[in-house]
């Protein structure tokens, strides 16, 4: 079902935890699907220095979150935004198809993060308006294949 | 790794009995029992003692009130429409915790023009007989309601509903699929006019199942275009299965009353053990009227999918009654139905015990289990740190160590 | 008593290596396919596997494309009201000499507010396709006309019906149960959107079977309340038989060439003979577009059953397309489509040759049979005794022996 | 499927053939079924001095027609009428439920035979008048298990 860099971030999640008094905080998700993520930065010069993530989802969220934090430290807030679920998914190996919407959403997540910090900081990061960063929160729209119970 | 299988809902692993007995269908007795040459009588003739042996098992008059079909979903279809499309009624009565087999096939029915009522059940997932009773109507073609709950283990009281049904005038459908076998069960005197059953959850083979269908009850075939099973299902039998199957059901029935010694043992001291060394969990499903195997338990906070993997890491083998294997969307209906909130619903676990289980497996997850629940609500962003449930789990620190 | 079997083409043994494919998924292996536990996903692997296999096997181009059935009538079955229930057209295609899986199945739509045609055929089974063209209306939804027939032999020439399907932009089926691992089959080259196949007609189990569903067909789903086989088909997956299923097909296909060989050798050997010592005898079905073991002959003034009756007291399994199993009562719709008379097609006998059929066991039938016609005409009161059809058979007396 | 005993009449037809210038002839049946049977008599003071069959048809045909020949053998006409279909089933053992009504007819066609010989000598038995020997031939009308093939 999941690649081995999925298990490997579900057995070793890096980065996992809470900044405290972190300079932006996203959180995505919601109880209904089962996966709720949220995602802590500490900015330094327009880099992210440090992002830790807290989870409660099935592996692939876990892995997702997990697997950003690793790939977005030490990058810049541009570099943050460019990047997507897709890559998220791309670098662990490729994810279920029916996981691919409901539980990968650490991008934005993370996205949400900076939005948070830029609005907490307006002008940190230069021609980057907090209000463009748009995020839909619409995975709980999406039609994924229903469950069978055994 | 040494595997710790605690799935046995799921599917269970085919008895060595019931394997010899059809390792002849398998290899020289391999005629097709519609011939009518030596190869076609011989496989014939096992194949309807093994029916004559099932029909026993649960108690039917008559070895032709069992239809014998691919698997349970099978049955459950085919009881559904099979009978709704032969009484020409509009109305069909089922409970909201049914298996998707029941559940969805009477979704699909409302909205092909008949209609549906979903009676609901109680916090320990009981159906109420009086609900049932409320809920028929004159064009009422068919109640049905399980037996016993996949995925809660909650039995319900059928025979009263039964009875309900029949001094109404109402034919009455149970899905017995994870009870067969597993507690007692005699058709006539539950008083069931359909009884779905499958072979792979009481140690038959996988891709087996039957319908019991009391006489007289007419019943629209499904699978068309074949005179098999007394022409109400067509195809080519699967001989060795069919065989396998009764007999992983004698032998279930004969060993009932030790298994169920065995099973309630095991799962009391699973779910005790459990509650003494996690904090914040809930038993889900009926504390007595409930599966001798079945433990379904929410853990909040965490996620069931991840619960799960990291019990397979492990090397224990159990299931979720919220995510499923294909996606974490809609939490389980059944959870939703006992009133639990989507977060609970989702971390929730089934260990579901079985034959070949001993108390070192228990011992085991009572070991490993601890420490997972707490690394993944440690990970949680809805966890908050609770005080510690009990005290002798704490390390002189002060902090709850299940809990890190 | 040494028991010849020429009836291969109602179920064939399960050959040894598809047996020990199977062996550890009827043992170690047992997990569910849709359990996300190690147990789970070996079956999941394997069964995903042995899906792939089938695939390639047949050609087509995605694993994805292939529906696990409980056997070929359900695959028929899925295939009509799959395609029929989505569609929304009202017209339906078939012919006239099709399996009972599928003809009735038509038959049944017709009753239901769907219109069908069903295409004649020659002498000789064939079905043409100009007639398959010409019938085509524009709420034509599927044309269902099968590959190899299994009473008589004939092969369809599907590939060109396929083409005109596709020219007209119409669905086109296929019942290939009595071809695949027979003679070649490509999906693609054939042009076939939908095909059905039986494990059990190739040296697999008994009680699975599978459709292979064109990418971008939509099928409403005939099994409900389960997320397996990509929603098309609910219910707990026979892996073991997917399997041996799998394992059956490729070495079918590997040893076609020889087994061709084979049993085209032993089935014209055999026509031969039994034209050269039975007079009034006729062969039913094409003479060269058929089924290599394929050996179906009328025997005038005599009747199916007792034939196969006295066969199988020599030993000899055989069937009849004409009485069947289960009452003599209106003969093959098959042999009605070729235009035999109610006598001769009551009179039919199949002999299906297969992999362990050997050159003793045709003379043995060459031994046996003229004496069982023989005295069956005797006893016949449609008998006319007729003049010797071969002298050399004939006693000193100048009566014919073979009439005696 | 088939008793011995039916098994046996298979195997070992008695009085197989037909008499020639026979007393009475009877036949039924009709080749759309697959069944037609045809009974020759030879009858001296009241009784079946012999009795032959010819049967094209299944087993249960063939056998219900031998037994009925070896059944009847020096009966009286009048005991010979009151043999009924059911009355032969039984004597073999039984047969399978969808060849009573199909494939059952040996004693109908003996009646046949017995009504052939007393419309062609009127009064030769006392009290039995043929046009009261009504057998109806209407086994086609009957609803069987109809065929599946394999
Ligand atoms: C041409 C054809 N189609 C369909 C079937 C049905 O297959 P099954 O008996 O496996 O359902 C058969 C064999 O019985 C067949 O020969
Ligand atoms: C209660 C219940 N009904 C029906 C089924 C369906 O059985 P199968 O998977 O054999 O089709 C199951 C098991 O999966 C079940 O637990």
């Amino acid at each position: 079902m999941y690649t081995d860099i999925v298990m490997d971030h579900l057995t070793n999640p890096r980065n996992m935890g809470e900044i405290e008094n972190a300079d932006g905080i996203g959180q995505i998700g919601n109880p209904v699907c089962g996966d709720i993520m949220r995602i802590t930065i500490r900015v330094k010069d327009g880099v992210l220095e440090d992002i830790k993530f807290k989870t409660f989802g099935c592996g692939a969220a876990i892995a997702t979150s997990s697997i950003v934090t690793q790939m977005m430290h030490g990058k810049t807030i541009k570099e943050a935004l460019a990047l997507t679920n897709k890559h998220v998914a791309e670098e662990l190996g490729g994810l279920p198809t029916n996981k691919l919407h409901c539980s990968n959403l650490a991008a934005d997540a993370l996205h949400l993060a900076i939005k948070d910090y830029l609005t907490k900081n307006p002008g940190a990061v230069e021609g980057v308006d907090p209000a463009n960063i748009i995020v839909k929160d619409d995975h709980d729209e999406e039609q994924g294949p229903s469950c069978g119970s055994i | 790794m040494d595997r710790i299988y605690m799935d046995y809902s799921a599917t269970s692993p085919l008895r060595k009995e019931a394997l010899d007995a059809m390792m002849p269908y398998l290899t020289e007795n391999f005629g097709n029992p519609s011939s009518i040459h030596w190869f076609g009588r011989t496989a014939k003739k096992a194949m309807e003692e093994a029916r004559a042996s099932i029909a026993s098992s649960i108690g039917a008059a008559d070895p032709s009130e069992i239809i014998i079909t691919s698997c349970g979903s099978e049955a459950d279809n085919l009881a559904i429409w099979g009978v709704m499309e032969t009484y020409g009624k509009k109305h069909i009565i089922t409970s909201a915790i049914e298996h998707h087999a029941v559940i969805d096939t009477v979704k699909i029915l409302a909205k092909e023009g008949y209609e549906a009522t979903y009676i609901p059940v109680d916090e320990y997932g009981l159906v109420d007989p009086e609900a049932v009773r409320n809920a028929i109507r004159p064009d009422t073609g068919l109640v049905s309601i399980m037996h016993g709950n996949n995925e809660i283990g909650t039995i319900e009281p059928i025979g009263e509903i039964a009875g309900i049904c029949k001094e109404k005038g109402v034919l009455f459908h149970t899905d017995a699929v994870q009870t067969l076998g597993h507690i007692p069960i005699n058709v006539q005197a539950i008083g069931a006019d359909l009884l779905s059953f499958a072979g792979h959850k009481f140690y038959g083979p996988k891709g087996i199942g039957g319908l019991y269908v009391r006489k007289g009850i007419r019943l629209e075939p499904q699978l068309t275009g074949g005179a098999q099973e007394r022409k109400r299902r067509a195809g080519t039998e699967n001989v060795a299965y069919i065989i396998g199957m009764a007999k992983a059901l004698e032998l279930a029935i004969a060993e009932m009353p030790d298994e169920t010694r065995h099973l309630t043992t095991l799962r009391d001291r699973l779910i005790k053990g459990l509650f003494e060394r996690i904090p914040e969990i809930k038993l889900n499903g009926h504390p007595t009227k409930r599966l001798p195997g079945n433990v379904n338990i929410s853990y909040k906070y965490v996620e069931g999918e991840s619960l799960l993997l990291h019990l397979d890491m492990n090397g224990i083998a159990a299931s979720s009654g919220s995510a499923c294997t294909s996606g974490s969307l809609e939490p389980s209906h059944v959870l939703m139905a006992i009133g639990l909130n989507h977060e609970t619903a989702h971390g929730s676990v089934r260990m579901s015990l079985g034959k070949y289980n001993t108390e070192q497996d228990i011992d085991k997850v009572l070991e490993v289990y601890p420490g997972i629940v707490a690394k993944l609500r440690e990970m949680s962003p809805l966890y908050v740190k609770t005080t510690c449930a009990r005290k002798e789990f704490c390390d002189e620190s002060g902090t709850c160590s299940v809990n890190k």
